[in-house]
């Protein structure tokens, strides 16, 4: 059996039970580590910097620097190349996705994406690849 | 024109009119409505996908996620009753008075009483906001709530937009109108990434929900580097 | 009178007909967020309580309990998003025709139709719910969304507030009115904490939708110690 590399992820989501959620969904795959949590844009900045990890999940409203503003710092560090970012969202989609492709982001979920598909998203980014939620795409 | 023209005109421009004022209304029942609830429902949603998926391999998650799920949606229900209860008791078509009164304390609606917290909440060892109330008479409930949502929306700003080490929030009362402002001294810097033009939600409903009430908003980076909000509205609104 | 009094008398009376319709359209809003939220929380609240209760003894009525609550959250989001993304849509003042269709689409407008899995939504181990539907003609649509929203509050209700263990939805059609009854056999001991006098925002919003319609509602414990909901509605309404 070929042996995958883990892909080292970050949650980044004000609300606890949300990252606490997508945090024990993803930790019990066997090829995933979640290696930090953030409840604030500034915080997540600081995180993904200290960690490198492959793929950080990035809720847009928080205090403290907002998920979007997160999303162009770690674009724009070019030693931060191989960190790949999912914006997750409840609403906000129309108005910010625009900017967020532009900051850098490679996919767009909504916060009630069934497990299986947040969970293949996070391997289909880490892989390098994009990635556009059906239901984000229906609305844009 | 002939009269009937004059008439007919007169009809659509009124209508208009309404409905132009119904179409207000529900911009800021939206506001109202959008961070009470959908952040509860996808709370609720996440921590149930994640429950039933780990319930065979990790049952003491599906017990958290059960635990707080009832917990989270017994406080949505009653804020869903609060904001709803809001909503239907302004206004000309009389639910104040049927208004149940102990469901009122379930609910604490958002006053100006709820400042003293609102500002202790956002201050931090980095942050010191002080409040200067200085209103002697009590303002209507819905001048109450959109003071109180202004406060908080520019607060909420200075914590996520401003390197601000010290904000004031001031209240007073003019002969004509209360005035509201909230000061931080951030550095201009800060302001580039994201200028006023580039105006969200908030500002929008800050602006909004003076205007509903008569009255105004200013907002913008200070000639000391800091970011200004200060909201005008009319002791005696639409007299 | 004086020309300027006329004008002033005018411009009372239009804004007066502006605040009128806000008004309404507010309290509609209210009403449909009521009774769709009301219902869906307080679903997904006593699915956790059952859960968490279960989740040791019987495991798969705790995993049935989390997918109830997977779907039910993610519809009442989705009605969420599709009441405020229509709130946000400028210029549409109507329910109906003007709606964005592809909201429309998003979120299907509650009729009759969807009565049969609303009564088997509520269904459980301890409570089964009837449902007899008599009707041989199909309701206008202002009618038949009345009907599906008072006989969804009146199973929240059931849910909510009494110990019964089955409950029936009746609709059947007179020569001259529709009639729904929805009745339980919960027992008179547990009204009394809240009799129907202490009236809350949904016996207030059924008795609207009625009136509205031109029809009555009356509501209140049964004989039997159960309690009963019944709705009647002209079939032309206000003609
Ligand atoms: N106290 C402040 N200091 C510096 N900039 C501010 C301050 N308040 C507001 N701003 C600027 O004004 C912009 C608009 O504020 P607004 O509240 O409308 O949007 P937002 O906070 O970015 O997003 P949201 O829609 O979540 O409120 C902010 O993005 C920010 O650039
Ligand atoms: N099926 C029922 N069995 C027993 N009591 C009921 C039943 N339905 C309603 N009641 C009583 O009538 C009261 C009013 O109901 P109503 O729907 O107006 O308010 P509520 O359900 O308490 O709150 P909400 O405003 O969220 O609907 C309830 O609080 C309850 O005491
Ligand atoms: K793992
Ligand atoms: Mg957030
Ligand atoms: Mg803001
Ligand atoms: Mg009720």
């Amino acid at each position: 059996m070929m042996e995958r590399p883990v892909i080292r992820v970050v949650v980044a989501d004000d609300q606890q039970l949300i990252r606490a959620g997508f945090s024990a969904l993803l930790a019990n795959e066997p090829d995933i580590d979640v290696v930090g949590e953030a409840a604030t844009g500034t915080a997540a900045v600081e995180l993904v910097k200290r960690l490198h990890p492959d793929v950080v999940l990035m809720d847009i409203r928080m205090p403290d620097g907002d998920g979007l503003w997160a999303t162009e710092q770690i674009a724009a560090d070019p030693a931060l190349g191989s960190t790949h970012i999912v914006i997750v969202t409840t609403f906000e989609l129309d108005e910010y996705v625009g900017r967020a492709i532009r900051a850098g982001a490679s996919g767009f979920l909504v916060k009630d994406t069934e497990p299986v598909e947040l969970i293949r998203a996070v391997r289909v980014v880490a892989g390098g690849e994009a990635l556009l939620s059906p239901s984000v795409t229906r609305r844009l | 024109r002939t009269r009937g023209e004059r008439v007919a005109a007169f009809q659509a421009a009124s209508k208009k009119r309404r409905e132009d004022a119904a179409a207000a209304e529900r911009v800021r029942i939206a506001r109202e409505l959008h961070d009470v609830l959908a952040h509860s429902l996808s709370q609720i949603n996440v921590q149930a996908g994640m429950g039933l998926h780990l319930i065979d391999s990790q049952p003491d998650k599906a017990r958290e996620a059960l635990g707080n799920i009832k917990a989270t949606s017994k406080t949505a229900l009653d804020e869903v009753r609060g904001v709803l209860g809001f909503l239907r008791s302004e206004g000309s078509v009389g639910w104040g008075a049927e208004e149940n009164p102990s469901e009122a304390a379930l609910v604490p609606q958002a006053d100006l009483s709820r400042l003293p917290s609102l500002v202790k909440s956002i201050s931090t060892d980095e942050l010191s906001v002080a409040l200067h109330n200085r209103l002697t008479s009590e303002p209507p409930p819905g001048v109450q709530l959109a003071l109180y949502r202004i406060a908080q929306e520019s607060l909420t700003n200075v914590v996520r937009h401003s390197a601000a080490t010290s904000a004031e929030v001031l209240l007073v009362e003019h002969p004509s109108d209360y005035v509201l402002a909230v000061t931080d001294n951030g550095t201009s810097t800060q302001h580039r990434a994201g200028t006023p033009e580039t105006s969200g939600r908030g500002m929008l409903g800050m602006r909004e929900r003076a205007e509903l009430l008569g009255g105004h908003l200013d907002a913008g980076p200070t000639s000391g580097g800091g970011f200004s909000v200060v909201a005008t509205l009319p002791r005696r609104s639409g007299q």
